[in-house]
């Protein structure tokens, strides 16, 4: 499992298709506005993040909020962290 | 006295700039008449309900309400940028009017400068 | 005419501060005036008189000054900008009880009315965003 | 006519609407790799950032390298500049 | 020891980091299995032609030649984002191996660390 | 697990440099260690000591000074990015006759063998990117 942080908008179309079956994808900064917009797989927004953005209770269903911690969790269980920006 | 259109096009909490540019706006609207426009990610400085205790960034989405007290003459929005978000008006802090591309050429064209952030 | 101008790029940190150089020395050659250069956000960076680049890059932040000193130009770092990014002129060392001040010559740092100002007085404001 | 300034291809969706028959646009920075693409309206590209980046000779036909003497000299004719980025 | 994929995404010359990203590179290339991929804007980074006299900046183009001679692996770009550019390998300062999602999936799996500029 | 941290972003400038905190934070929290904290690109202002932000303000800067040395971890600031940045320690001052240092206690400059070192010997990378 590889694990993909985005933390803009326009950094979606560089690891769009580089996502593979059992990624997972952190959104964090404002990455988390991604979680407003349908996505071809579901996402881990950082909570703080989302509140900051007063997007609570506004981001889609795929969108689960995560804390640092969790992160921090993900990271040790993937392989390696790939970071777009 | 020359006019100044502020454009807003950043969001906010992912930099400082947002922020910056509101403070201009806040000092533009001391001296003369200013008006401010809000296209793409910049309607999200807009957002209702920030919450920014954690993240420690400043919610200065707040000052947004002191627009009208500073005498800043139309706030306005990118109606397309708008409907694209999936936002609403009612998602924002305070009453935006969306304009639509005619709309927003007129209100570019009405001012004599244009400050963008 | 009479130009102000906007910088809100650092040096190689954002090609923005370079522009801005060119556009300005394009405005005097063109035989127009400047009435002020305001640096905004990251562009306060621009003042910074440590910078000490490679001898093989262009080392905008003192083209700049030569650029500012050289033609009698105003070259004013935001205040703000300048405190949240450790540009300090003497007065602000001393009244955050700092090491020292790093503000290049031919920068003065002020308030964010001398934006305003400029914007107001000037046949043109052009900004150099990032 | 109020002249258009474009410094980055993001950039680009936050004016496509906003430029009037008349209006004239400078692309700048990032901006000139916009004159690798059809765009609905003619632009003029700083010559200095067209070479930097190797795009002489490979920009549209409708995009024009131009002089930072030539930009001054657009913003004295037009009513206002707006930069976008 | 850890071989280092890095990914390139950022054009050349509008900052700094491009250039810093092909220090990064060099340097780990002196110390342990490195590989590069670019994506996105990162390809016009290897537009043939570059000339940077005028405008300053340094065209570290001229860089790419050395990258086999530093013991670089794999060069390689997306070929969607390559597709996309307009551009063709022909454009570039060296030959670059395009590849598809899948074959730039599998580049990434198979290095242990990504470096991402 | 030991985790290498990589900031390209300044305080304020860019939220990268906040989130990286954070993260740090948290690795530390969950029982892992950091082997170091690499300043790449703007990421190198976070070093600069004379930051002086507004009382209502997170400083960031700061905050990563008291996490570097309250945990005892290597925060180091790349040499070349500081050098075009104006982030200097005393020898580097000297090296280019500047009028001073201004370096953050706790930070480190060193070279980019540092990052690939970090990079190569960590478990884990992480980039905190603008």
């Amino acid at each position: 499992m590889i694990l993909h942080t985005i933390n803009k908008l326009s950094a979606l179309a560089l690891c769009r298709d580089l996502i593979s079956e059992g990624d997972k994808v952190v959104l964090l900064e404002d990455g988390v506005y991604l979680g407003l917009q349908p996505l071809p797989f579901a996402t881990l927004a950082i909570r703080v993040d989302v509140e900051a953005r007063g997007l609570s209770g506004r981001l889609t269903k795929q969108t689960e909020s995560i804390e640092y911690s969790e992160f921090v969790d993900l990271c040790t269980r993937a392989d390696k962290v790939c970071s777009w920006f | 006295m020359s006019s100044i259109l502020y454009v807003f096009s950043q969001p906010p909490h992912g930099s400082i700039n947002a922020q910056e540019g509101l403070d201009a706006l806040l000092m533009g609207s001391a001296f003369t008449t200013c008006s401010v426009l809000f296209v793409g990610q910049g309607l999200m400085q807009l957002i209702e309900g920030q919450s920014t205790d954690e993240l420690g960034t400043k919610n200065f989405s707040l000052g947004f309400g002191a627009l009208k007290d500073y005498g800043v003459n139309r706030i306005a929005c990118s109606k397309p940028d708008l409907v694209a978000s999936g936002l609403n008006s009612d998602d924002f802090v305070i009453d935006v009017e969306p304009l639509d591309a005619a709309g927003m050429q007129l209100l570019i064209r009405d001012h004599d400068k244009v400050l963008n952030f | 005419m009479n130009f102000a101008i906007v910088v809100h790029g650092a040096p190689y940190s954002s090609e923005a501060c370079l522009s801005a150089l060119n556009f300005a020395k394009a405005v005097l050659a063109s035989g127009h005036s400047i009435n002020r250069v305001f640096f905004y956000h990251d562009g306060a960076y621009t003042a910074n008189n440590l910078i000490a680049p490679p001898q093989d890059e262009t080392p905008v932040g003192e083209q700049w000054q030569a650029f500012g000193i050289g033609n009698n130009i105003e070259l004013i770092a935001c205040i703000a900008s300048c405190l949240r990014r450790g540009i300090l002129d003497e007065t602000e060392a001393d009244r955050y009880e700092k090491s020292g001040s790093n503000i290049a010559p031919g920068f003065t740092i002020s308030g964010l009315g001398q934006l305003i100002d400029a914007s107001i007085n000037a046949d043109r404001v052009v900004t150099f965003g990032v």
